[in-house]
């Protein structure tokens, strides 16, 4: 597995609204975006790093995104955890262009 | 038509669950020397007593084990038939 | 000294009658909203609340209320009921949160007219209630019905459907305007608790949310019983209101304000719950018929108490019973084959199996309703699909809102009763939407149905005006929700046969 | 099999703002129908024919106070009935609190004659004011434009409902640890005929006479209720220094509700005005309706003990409050 720096499309800007997360699938491969209120952009692996549990089924609030399955928590924005602390998602590098959402994922084998 | 009152049965109908039951056998204990009928619905019991239907909190209590208000009732007891008179201790059903 | 019981306090905290004396009684209680039919104040302040409940209990019951009804949402959030779902259950999904939520939080007001305008301070401390409860009402049911909206766009009219112009709201705010929101407080309360609340919320909560449970769908069986679990308790203020009248000479005019609610409600439930119990949920999960439903909650129960109450059975209990084994029937069919003119997608419900089970239920429906069935069925099978709808409106009641439809013997007959005033022609469905405009008609006659207005030109002219003005877009026209693959059951047949 | 389904993220009516409503908007917009034709705002016989038609036409669509659309207004506190009940469920649990452990060291019988005086003059009447108070808020509720205005009205009504209740506690456990006096008894003699009460008691009534619906809600919300209000502030601080903690402690807890009054009262201020004109309706009913509030403060407060600047604190927060509105001059 190779790291790559390009920018994939991932969707339209319209597709997550602010205050919403939202699973996309690009070429084989799942990647979560979370539009963050206030309008900043993120992009995670979609499970939670403690047991792979999908990350959509948790809840979204206050920039506090929460796994359904034990409730570990996250700052969505630096990716974090805010409890317990020392964790973190698997954050891609994201941007918004032209009203789209990018993100370099990880090499598709 | 069924709408003579003499001999109206009147009562709760609660939603199925522990409240319920309780319900039922308390209104058994409370009333007795009345008729007494149990209908069983999908989600719902209908109770209806001869006359009158009296609902003490605290047999209800008593066959819970825990204390009993007439909000725990409510919660559980979507509809009745009869004339409702509620008061801190017990509800009654009165058929006129 | 521990708390004090509610029975020792109470008392005070419904002795806040005061005489003005910086304005006049009648400009605090004007005639419009607060209507005292003539009954000194000292009879009013008789009013006992048969139901007695503080503040304070109160707001712990309905927290937990609350707390137990979205636990059970959330826990089966996940559990792709509604994917799973039949299109007979999301059809009657979509009428039911699309004309009930809003609704109820409408009667917020109607209960904060007799919280203001009320004679009584125990009737102004339990509208107080019951404004509280409808808001709760309108709120957890659009709430419920949000959640269908990321599945299906039909949901969107949870929400906007109250202010169109589309006929089915028109005939709901025709029906609950009249009882509940352009009455004074007096006549309100016992509109909307005896003629509406005591009878017909019964149907749609209690005995919808049994066959909501046996179809699995839990979180809507919660929440109908948990809604009607409020609704038992305030609609309890009308039994004080009634007896007052009775004891003071007005008896006439309660029972009719009783007949004139209770039959506006018949008619809107008859469809709402009608149409929903025996043809849109599916009849593995039925527990029982609308016709068996309404003599268990509305002919038995409602019947005899009020009776009990001091008052007569409304003056149309026979048509009541004809018109229970009929008008649903006959509105249905207006709902399929008119089935553009609605937001959902609206179901059939006659496939071989139902028709059997509507024929055990309904002894004569094959020959009547059936028949009009068989020539839809056909045309279908034939793939006529447009001539299973009518080239022609229907006819609408110019008091109900709903279409002029009649009875089916062996002929189809649609009796329209009608009646010419101001030069104008009015048409009723039936005798007793025809009474009820004679009773009152300056109530009534300047209000036009959605067939007046296509004629009159305020409905913009065109083959979309209709839909334009309805606020339907194209993709908000209800289609056949199986995409008529339900006539596959009768092309089996046919094929055995031959 | 079923045709294809549709999906939507949210309400058309909210989506153009592609933002994720909160539970609040999700369950309190857009649901008022009443606000939808002048002359027809109930589906039955336009006015005159219809009483109810006429009266809304009059009261709410040629008031004085205008929007384009009411449904846009939101409640600052987002207030939604299950987050209500949850939170007014623990502030009854405080104050059962409260009360009980006022009860266990005997709060009551220790109050002073003079105190009690106090007590059964100015405070076991205010139920009646709590009373007028519920039905005005009544009011609002079945008038207001707007189905958020109608949910922030329905809270506050049973704000009022709820003291309205205590006081009525507080009056029965009163009258048992002093059965002599006239608790329980005098309460309408005083809100009727005492000259403390006067004041409040013809503004309320008057109040109660405003049907139109933009004056009701600016000479209810905006000034008569802050102004009994702030008399309540007077009460529990003049409480305070005379030994009732139970007293002061209550009024705070009440005051609670009535700052959630104001929030909502001057965010549906700062809503209207962005539609020419209001600022100056708004201003010309307070300015209509102070004069009567003063009176209202200064009878009330000048039965008070030791009530030097009573009556001026209660309406130098009044008109704090309504500095803070942004009508200018």
């Amino acid at each position: 597995m190779s790291e790559t720096t390009e920018f994939t499309k991932i969707c339209a800007l319209d597709d997550v609204w602010e205050g919403e997360m939202d699973v996309f699938e690009v070429d084989g491969q799942e990647v979560l975006i979370v539009h963050v209120e206030g309008g900043e952009i993120r992009a995670y692996d979609p499970v939670c790093p403690h047991q792979d549990h999908p990350l959509i089924e948790g809840e979204f609030e206050n920039c506090i995104l929460t796994c359904s399955a034990h409730l570990w928590q996250f700052n969505a924005i630096s990716g974090k955890g805010v409890n317990p602390e020392g964790v973190s998602l698997n954050a891609y590098p994201a941007k918004v262009e032209n009203d789209h959402v990018y993100a370099v994922l990880p090499a598709n084998n | 038509m069924a709408n003579v009152n003499e001999d109206r049965y009147v009562g709760p109908v609660m939603r199925k669950g522990e409240i319920g039951d309780a319900v039922i056998e308390a209104i058994q204990e409370d009333n007795k020397g009345r008729d007494i009928i149990i209908e069983e619905h999908e989600s719902y019991f209908r109770i209806k007593v001869e006359g009158e239907c009296l609902l003490r909190f605290e047999t209800v209590g008593d066959m819970l084990g825990s204390d009993v208000a007439s909000s725990d009732i409510e919660s559980a007891m979507p509809a009745f038939e009869g004339f409702i008179r509620v008061s801190t201790d017990q509800i009654r059903f009165l058929s006129k | 000294m521990a708390m004090l019981k509610m029975e020792d306090w109470y008392d005070l905290a419904r002795e806040t009658s005061w005489t003005p004396s910086y304005v006049r009684v009648d400009e605090m209680f004007p005639k419009p909203m607060s209507n005292d039919f003539d009954i000194p104040i000292s009879e009013w302040e008789k009013f006992d609340e048969p139901y007695k409940i503080s503040y304070r209990e109160y707001v712990r019951m309905q927290r937990d209320k609350d707390v137990s009804a979205y636990s059970v949402k959330a826990a089966l959030a996940r559990s792709k009921f509604f994917e799973n779902a039949s299109p007979h259950w999301k059809a009657l999904l979509a009428l039911h949160f699309s004309t009930v939520g809003w609704s109820e939080f409408h009667s917020a007001s109607c209960f904060a007219r007799q919280s203001r305008f009320g004679r009584s301070p125990g009737m102004r401390n339990m509208a107080t209630f019951g404004t509280l409860d409808e808001i709760r009402h309108g709120q957890i049911q659009i709430f419920f019905g949000y959640e269908f909206l990321k599945h299906d766009a039909v949901f969107d009219w949870c929400h906007k459907s109250s202010k169109t112009e589309n006929w089915i709201p028109i005939s709901l705010r025709h029906a609950l305007d009249d009882i509940c929101h352009t009455r004074d407080a007096t006549t309100a309360a016992i509109m909307l608790t005896v003629g509406f609340e005591q009878s017909f919320t019964n149907l749609q909560f209690v005995a919808l949310s049994a066959d909501a449970a046996k179809c699995g769908d839990h979180t809507f069986a919660t929440m109908l019983t948990s809604v009607q679990t409020d609704e038992a308790r305030h609609a309890q203020i009308g039994e004080p209101l009634v007896r007052i009248m009775c004891a003071n000479g007005k008896k006439e005019e309660a029972q009719k304000l009783v007949d004139i609610a209770f039959w506006r409600m018949w008619k809107q439930f008859s469809v709402l719950s009608g149409v929903g119990m025996d043809y849109y949920t599916p009849i593995e999960h039925r527990e029982h018929s609308l016709k068996e439903f309404m003599e268990e909650w509305v002919i038995g129960q409602f019947g005899r108490s009020v009776v009990a109450l001091g008052l007569d059975l409304p003056w149309y209990w026979d048509e009541l019973h004809k018109d229970i084994e009929s008008f649903h029937h006959a509105q249905q069919i207006g709902l399929y084959v008119y089935r553009a003119l609605q937001w959902w997608r609206p179901i059939a419900g006659v496939s071989p199996d139902e028709r059997e089970w509507l024929e055990k239920k309904y002894p004569g429906w094959n020959e009547s309703y059936g028949k009009c069935w068989d020539v839809v069925t056909e045309n279908i099978r034939n793939g006529d699909l447009e001539k299973t709808v009518p080239p022609v409106p229907p006819l609408v009641c110019n008091m109900c809102g709903l279409e002029v439809a009649g009875g089916v013997g062996d002929h189809w007959h649609p009796v329209n009763y009608n009646l010419e005033l101001d030069g104008r022609r009015y048409h009723f469905c039936s005798s007793v939407c025809k009474w009820i405009f004679e009773e009152e008609p300056e109530r009534y006659k300047g209000h036009t149905s959605i067939i007046d207005r296509v004629l009159d030109g305020t409905v913009p002219p065109g083959p979309d005006g209709l839909f334009e003005y309805m606020g339907q877009s194209e993709a908000e026209r209800g289609v056949d929700g199986y995409d008529y693959e339900w006539i596959d059951g009768y092309n089996v047949i046919r094929e055995a046969a031959e | 099999m079923p045709v294809e389904l549709r999906k939507m993220k949210t309400w058309s009516k909210l989506a153009a703002r592609k933002r994720r409503p909160s539970e609040y908007e999700i369950v309190t917009t857009n649901l008022q129908t009443r606000n939808r034709h002048a002359n027809q705002a109930y589906e039955l016989s336009p006015a005159p024919d219809l009483a109810m038609n006429e009266w809304y036409e009059k009261n709410v669509f040629n008031s004085a106070l205008q929007h384009e659309d009411w449904e846009e207004f939101r409640d600052p506190d987002e207030l939604i009935y299950r987050v209500y009940t949850r939170k007014q469920d623990s502030q009854e649990e405080y104050v059962d609190g409260l009360v009980n452990e006022h009860n266990e060291i005997g709060h009551d019988q220790d109050l002073e004659p003079r105190w009690l005086d106090v007590l059964e003059r100015l405070y076991t009447p205010r139920r009646y004011l709590q009373s007028a108070l519920q039905m005005n808020a009544a009011y609002l509720v079945q008038i207001a434009p707007a189905s958020t205005l109608t949910a922030a009205a329905g809270f506050q009504e049973g704000d009022e409902f709820r003291w309205m209740s205590r006081i009525a506690y507080r009056t029965r456990e009163l009258q048992i640890a002093h059965p002599d006096r006239g608790f329980g008894k005098k309460e309408r003699d005083y809100w009727e005929n005492d000259p403390a009460w006067q004041g409040i008691r013809e503004l309320m009534e008057k109040v109660l006479i405003t049907y139109d619906w933009g004056e009701n809600f600016v000479a209810s919300n905006l000034v008569a209720k802050v102004a009994v209000d702030e008399t309540l502030r007077q009460l529990g601080a003049t409480a305070r220094h005379n030994g009732d903690q139970l007293l002061s402690h209550l009024a705070d807890n009440q005051l609670l509700d009535s700052d959630r009054s104001r929030r909502w009262s001057a965010a549906t201020v700062a809503f209207s005005l962005s539609h020419p004109g209001n600022n100056k309706v708004i201003a010309g009913w307070i300015d209509k309706w102070m004069p009567l509030a003063r009176k209202a403060i200064e009878t009330y407060c000048s039965a008070l003990p030791e009530s030097d600047g009573a009556a001026d604190n209660a309406i130098a927060n009044v008109e704090a409050f309504h500095r803070s509105l942004g009508l200018g001059d």
